[in-house]
């Protein structure tokens, strides 16, 4: 085989080897787009019906209360309190996390190292083992079924990797440029403001995102503290299509597809600052 | 008092029920709470929010407001009740309940004896109300019930080949079964999998330990003797257990049944791969809406099938509507219950497939199906009707239920697999539930 | 414009002293250059100066007042970076005129101020660029603009060209040497090169592991340094440090060569003492290739390893008492290795050093 | 003359401390507290629906009767399982992905967003998602083997006890390899030429120069991602709790499904609490582990501290 012929073949099979692996990865989200499209009867088709036969926003429709059989699941509440959630949570949390990677970034103190690994280790406590405790506490200080209650868990919960995301893209910042600013006259506050703050946004952009989606995305810690359209999330929306004997794939399926869409049109938007995100802010600090 | 006499009692009150009733309906006087908000904590899904569009009329009437807390699948509202008893924020008036949740809840809910009128609650069917006292205490107010009953694909039993060949291999004629022995037959006698099943059963949680129970009660035995010592680890458990087991090994139900619950049975049974299915009520309507249901107008019905005993399996329970103790104003509440489960509401439910509670109820909806020429649910509200009244029976009223269903499930599922023996297995759930029954109180 | 005073300035890291007690008198519109290997603290004392660095012990005032306490902005000085720091998100207008803007100064003041820098400098093509667009040197001039459109008491430079290439430096070196004879500012230079110290310099100061070691004009540091480092680290190639004994009248090395003992220096050492021996490459000529002959001058036969021809002069390498020693041949002409050559020993140009101390045994 | 010390906010060495008091305050009312208080419940009878019993001190014996059920260590050793298997899949898979989108010049960027889709999925999505697809009745994946004729019988992906596991561990990997994946893909684009020419004159063949130059240079980024990925481990707790519930007979039980079950099914908060502690324990060794490695790591990268 001459050395040609072998590069050809080599550049097919890693593009046949990439279409299985995309397929894979496309395929299970793709169903469940396709079936927030097709009535009921057909998801349960044997042998299944891959593309529906008469695709209808039918099951969105219904979700959000129009036509005759409408299904009273608030979703626009749901939507709202999501949206709520998880813009105040990451705001603040990029604050906090802002303040603790600045910290982490630009000073030496003691205990540094203890104190980092600290913080990252309260993020790896698992969810369900901090529900009920949460929960007793919540509901002694009146923050069950409050989008607050959950903006504080959600805070929290993204402060740590925010931190670490946050204090790699300050030390992509020369201590020079601080300093700069602060012999032309700063202080270390506008320092901050004028010339750090700027030049870390892309990363503090990318450090929001994570925080955006794992509020956005979160279940096991919403379902418990909250109760109603106050402060119910849409992924504990989504067992509402859930009732005792039944699942409403269809149903369930259009509302997965509203909580992906935000998530997918942020995703694509930021996507390079995404990638960088991880890479500089987790590599490189 | 036992069960037999139970079902006497109700089958008289029922009939004396039916006459009383009928016009007094809408005559209750609900009273007035002005600017009053109730707090109320509700079941959602599909099946149950058209009740709750009523609600805006008794606000009307009594110039209360509604404040509808949460509306979860009852698995969820449990687990948000527990939480609820745990950090003492019971600051709600009216729960949705279960017969099989109700007994954990202890005394946070009232005795609806004397808060309820009497006139009303004698316009319940009995059993309902019996299945509804944990402790001698009326702790829940039944809005509906539920019972499972034999569902089949007509047009198979109708065929003449399949009924020479059954004849021929079983050496008896393939009609609707009678007996649990039969449906295994003639589910290992339809199965071809993997494209068409048998049969099938839910295969985990409460759903597969309440299979059990009630196989086992129909197979002559019991979970417990009279002093609560678990006693499921009889011949009779084995033989339940061999039900499923046999089935499963013989592929006459689907390979995953034992991740199953009720929806996937139901969707199952829907998508018209499956010959007989034990099935709820309340499913009835979707299995013949030719829009969800591929068996639209083959559905054949039959009373749930004997077991060796001779007894019908009739695992029952209702849905229902508790009264809390922290509530701050029980009028308001026992005035927004009785509300919701009047004979206008129990119509409303009705007319979907639901079991009333209601003795008067059974008849009018059936009137209504009748008039409406849906000959399918006349015949549904006939068989349940006569399940309801003559086989319907609960798990045991005690705290632990939910507990010692979570001992007993695994091990079915085990022993079907083949991991252990029926009897192993058995064994172990019974230690198992004994320490739990131990833990809490009772032995 | 200020005289900056250091008094006894210490820096410590916890409980690690890097800097020791530095002293040191700068006056108006002084150029001094701190410059050591790196890690002498050279640095720290800058930004020390500069307020970027807290003072440890001891008092640091620029004009009148001792500022230890005084933020940065409050100092009135302005610092230009090794990595330069220009603000990449702003313009090279912007990054000129940010200190202004800071100081709320308004909008034609700054335009002014700006265009004066920018045409000092030669930057006024490239005010519209960001720092991303710019060459190395153009980056370079571009911070140095930055730093003199506020007129400071004091320029502070942090090794400012150690980022350039080799061309680009003496260039730029230049240009701020020309550049500090137009604004006449009091300028505190870092640098680890001693070419740029010694061109650019008013006043050395040379420093070691947190010490000053020596302060002067680069003059009387290149010609009279006090000790061996000094002697070593100023002056390109290094001054040739050869250990040797004082017998007699007599400088002797331990292969038993011999040089007489420099005139100068006669009455400042002692029979029997260890010393080292330090003459620049310069003042070991082959004889008839240096540049002018040497009044006090003694001649040393030695064998040469190896030439670098340089152009206008070659290094030549040999060894004296098996130490390596460096000479220079003005002159072009062929050595080849193994050549043996007699070679003019400038003695009034050279040191002795106390072995022991290495101190230098005469400091004028 | 001397000026007037700062007010201590403004001293140098208060400043950090200042600046992270936000985060460790946040994290001491949302972890530590709660984590306090679920230290108490776990030595004491704690049920659910009896609230007095939070006050009955029974010392060591939750923890006693955990360690002494056999079931207990069962979910123990497979949620270890689990996730060594898990964590390693993805990593193989994240590396594999990263080569191949690394080679392809022509729609990189597209290649690059799609890999990313999983990531955002919520985990109990991902759990419906994969119930309905390896459901053996309905489920696509079934039918797809059907109609390919590669089996002629319903596969039952959530029952059989290695086709469940490998069910659950699948989803796992498809919401989580992104992460390695870009990392890794970073990794790549971060990765210096010269080695890999130097190795290839040397005669190293294309096994050769991935196994002695592109792996031990991604081995950092390796373990930033097994880093990232175990601080969130748990999350995997919402998939399985859809596919399996921790079923068929404790087949795919992972000290998660236990736990919540324990704790809310059963009521038995002291003794669950009991078992979240020993979960924690986990959690905490495993990010430990890679965070020391991480350290590590990144020093060798030329990182600060």
């Amino acid at each position: 085989m001459n050395g040609k012929l072998r590069k050809q073949i080599g550049a097919i099979a890693t593009w046949v080897l990439t279409f299985i692996l995309m397929v894979i990865i496309c395929v299970p989200g793709l169903w469940v787009v396709l079936t927030a499209f097709r009535p009921n009867g057909e998801v349960l088709a044997k042998p299944p019906v891959w593309i529906p036969d008469n695709p209808s926003l039918n099951n969105f429709a219904k979700i959000f209360g129009f036509g005759a059989d409408q299904v009273a699941i608030p979703v626009p509440a749901y939507f709202a309190n999501s949206l709520i959630i998880a813009l105040t949570s990451t705001a603040i949390a990029l604050l906090i996390g802002m303040s603790g990677g600045y910290a982490f970034a630009r000073y030496r103190f003691r205990f540094k190292n203890g104190l980092f690994l600290g913080l990252m280790l309260s993020r790896t406590v698992p969810g369900i083992a901090l529900s009920l405790p949460i929960f007793m506490i919540w509901s002694r200080i009146g923050l069950i079924d409050a989008k607050l209650g959950l903006i504080i868990v959600y805070v929290a919960l993204n402060v740590p990797f925010t931190i670490w995301l946050i204090d790699g893209f300050f030390r992509q910042i020369p201590k020079e440029m601080s300093e700069a600013a602060q012999v032309d006259g700063c202080t270390r506050w506008q320092a901050f403001w004028k010339i750090e703050f700027p030049l870390a946004k892309s990363g503090i952009a990318s450090a929001g995102i994570f925080a955006f989606l794992t509020s956005w995305n979160e279940y096991a810690l919403a379902s418990n503290l909250t109760r109603s359209t106050d402060s119910k999330t849409l992924p504990v929306g989504l067992m509402d299509f859930t009732a005792q004997f039944t699942i409403d794939w269809a149903g369930m399926s259009a509302m997965a597809v509203i909580i992906i869409i935000p998530a997918l049109i942020l995703t694509f938007l930021v996507q390079k600052h995404l990638i960088a995100g991880l890479t500089f802010g987790g590599v490189k600090g | 008092m036992t069960k037999m006499t139970f079902r006497k009692l109700l089958a008289a009150t029922a009939l004396t029920g039916i006459t009383a009733t009928a016009v007094v309906a809408e005559e209750v006087d609900y009273g007035k709470f002005d600017g009053y908000t109730l707090r109320v904590k509700l079941i959602g899904g599909a099946q149950y929010e058209p009740l709750y569009a009523r609600i805006a009329e008794w606000e009307a009437m009594t110039g209360a407001t509604v404040d509808v807390l949460s509306r979860k699948n009852h698995f969820e509202l449990d687990r948000e009740i527990k939480q609820d008893i745990a950090a003492g924020t019971l600051d709600w008036c009216v729960g949705s309940n279960h017969t099989s949740f109700a007994p954990q809840y202890g005394s946070i809910y009232i005795d609806l004896n004397g808060v309820i009128a009497d006139a009303t609650l004698a316009e319940f069917q009995s059993l309902a109300l019996e299945n509804s006292t944990v402790d001698g205490r009326l702790v829940q107010l039944p809005r509906h019930s539920d019972i499972s009953n034999l569902y089949y694909i007509k047009s198979l039993f109708e065929d003449a080949d399949n009924q020479a060949k059954f004849e021929a291999e079983y050496g008896y004629a393939l009609t609707p079964p009678e007996t649990w022995d039969q449906v295994k037959d003639q589910a290992m006698f339809f199965a071809d999998a993997p494209t068409f099943y048998g049969t099938q059963f839910v295969g985990k949680d409460e759903a597969i330990t309440g299979r059990f129970y009630e196989l086992l009660i129909a197979n002559g035995g019991a979970l417990f003797d009279d002093d609560w010592n678990p006693t499921f680890n009889s011949a009779a458990g084995v033989e339940a257990v061999n039900f499923f087991k046999d089935l499963y090994e013989a592929q006459a139900v689907p390979a995953g049944s034992l991740n199953y619950l009720w929806d996937d049975t139901g969707l199952g049974f829907a998508s018209g791969t499956v010959a007989l299915n034990l099935d709820w009520a309340g499913w009835a309507s979707f299995f013949n809406d030719p829009e969800n249901s591929k068996i639209a107008g083959d559905i054949g019905l039959v009373r749930a099938p004997k077991g060796s005993a001779g007894i019908r399996t009739g695992w029952s329970g209702s849905h229902s509507f508790s009264i809390t103790e922290t509530c701050d104003n029980q009028a308001a509440a026992a005035s927004f219950v009785t509300f919701l489960t009047s004979h206008e509401s129990q119509m409303v439910e009705a007319t979907a497939g639901l079991l009333p509670t209601r003795a008067a109820v059974w008849d009018d909806a059936k009137a209504q199906f009748t008039a409406d020429g849906n000959n399918f649910l006349v015949e549904v509200f006939e068989t349940y009707a006569v399940s309801m009244s003559e086989d319907a029976f609960t798990p045991p009223l005690i705290t632990p239920w939910i507990e010692v269903s979570n001992e007993i499930w695994p091990q079915l599922q085990a022993a079907i697999l083949g991991e252990k023996t029926p009897q192993e297995a058995l064994d172990e759930a019974a230690d198992a539930a004994r320490i739990v029954m131990e833990d809490a109180g009772y032995l | 414009m200020a005289e900056i005073k250091l008094n006894n300035v210490i820096k410590r890291y916890g409980k690690t002293e890097v800097v020791h007690g530095i002293n040191l008198d700068i006056a108006h519109n002084e150029f001094v250059v701190l410059v050591g290997p790196s890690g002498c603290g050279k640095s720290t004392t800058l930004r020390m100066i500069a307020g970027l660095e807290d003072i440890s012990d001891g008092t640091v005032s620029i004009g009148p007042g001792v500022v230890n306490d005084l933020p940065p902005r409050k100092r009135n000085i302005s610092m230009v970076f090794q990595n330069y720091a220009l603000y990449p998100h702003m313009s090279v207008r912007e990054n000129l005129g940010f200190g202004l803007k800071i100081a709320k100064q308004d909008e034609a003041t700054i335009t002014a101020r700006v265009d004066e820098a920018a045409d000092i400098l030669g930057l006024d093509e490239l005010l519209e660029r960001t720092p991303a667009e710019l060459s190395g040197g153009q980056r370079q001039r571009v911070a140095m603009g930055r730093a003199i459109v506020r007129h400071p008491e004091a320029f502070l430079f942090d090794e400012p060209l150690s980022n350039l290439d080799a061309k680009l430096r003496v260039q730029m070196r230049t240009e701020i040497k020309k550049l500090h004879q137009k604004v006449k500012t009091t300028v505190v230079y870092v640098t680890h090169d001693q070419v740029e110290a010694m061109t650019l310099a008013d006043r050395i100061v040379v420093m070691k592991d947190g010490h000053i070691e020596q302060v002067g004009t680069p003059m009387k540091v290149f010609n009279h340094p006090v000790n061996t480092f000094v002697a070593s680290f100023i002056g390109s190639p290094p001054m040739n440090l050869l250990p040797a004994t004082i017998t007699g009248a007599d400088v002797v090395f331990a292969d038993g060569k011999s040089l007489p003992v420099p005139t100068r220096l006669a009455d400042r050492v002692r029979d029997g003492q260890e010393v080292i021996f330090g003459l620049r490459p310069d003042d070991l000529t082959p004889v008839g290739h240096g540049i002018a002959e040497s009044g006090d001058s003694a001649r040393l036969t030695l064998d040469v390893t190896l030439s670098e021809l340089l152009g206008t002069e070659t290094i030549l390498y040999t060894s004296i008492a098996g130490q390596e020693a460096q000479g220079k041949m003005f002159g072009a002409r062929e050595v080849a290795p193994g050549e043996t050559l007699e070679f003019d020993v400038a003695m009034d140009r050279a040191h002795l050093f106390d072995a022991a101390t290495g101190k230098s045994v005469r400091v004028d | 003359m001397a000026t007037k010390r700062p007010p201590f906010w403004q001293r140098e060495q208060y400043t950090p401390f200042l600046l992270l008091l936000p985060a460790i305050l946040t994290l001491l009312f949302v972890v530590l507290l709660p984590l306090l208080f679920s230290l108490y419940t776990s030595f004491t009878g704690y049920r659910l629906i009896r609230p007095e019993s939070l006050w009955q001190w029974i010392g060591f014996r939750n923890y006693q009767r955990i360690f002494a059920d056999g079931d207990f260590w069962t979910a123990f050793g497979r949620t270890i399982i689990f996730l060594t298997i898990a964590l390693n899949l993805e990593f193989l898979f994240g590396l594999g992905i990263a080569l191949l989108i690394n080679k392809i010049t022509w729609g990189q960027r597209t290649l690059r967003t799609i890999m990313m889709f999983p990531m955002m999925f919520s985990p109990i999505l991902v759990g419906y998602q994969f119930k309905f697809v390896f459901n053996d009745n309905i489920g696509i994946l079934n039918n797809a083997l059907q109609s390919l004729g590669l089996s002629d019988g319903a596969i039952p992906w959530l029952v059989d006890k290695y086709l469940a596991n490998f069910s659950i561990i699948f989803a796992e990997v498809w919401m989580s390899t992104s992460v390695f994946a870009i990392l890794l893909l970073a990794g790549l684009f971060a990765m210096p030429r010269d080695p890999l020419e130097a190795a290839k004159v040397d005669g190293c063949n294309p096994w050769q120069v991935f196994r002695h130059i592109t792996l031990p240079f991604l081995m950092p980024f390796v373990f930033i991602a097994m880093t990232i990925r175990s601080l969130d481990v748990a999350r995997a707790y919402d998939i399985v709790d859809v596919m399996t519930g921790g079923g068929p007979a404790g087949r795919t039980e992972l000290l998660w499904t236990l736990i919540a079950r324990t704790g809310y099914d059963n009521a038995r908060m002291g003794q669950a609490n009991a078992m979240a502690y020993v979960s924690i324990l986990l959690s905490i060794a495993f990010t430990y582990y890679f965070f020391t490695k991480l350290l590590a790591a990144r020093k060798y990268m030329g990182g600060a501290e």
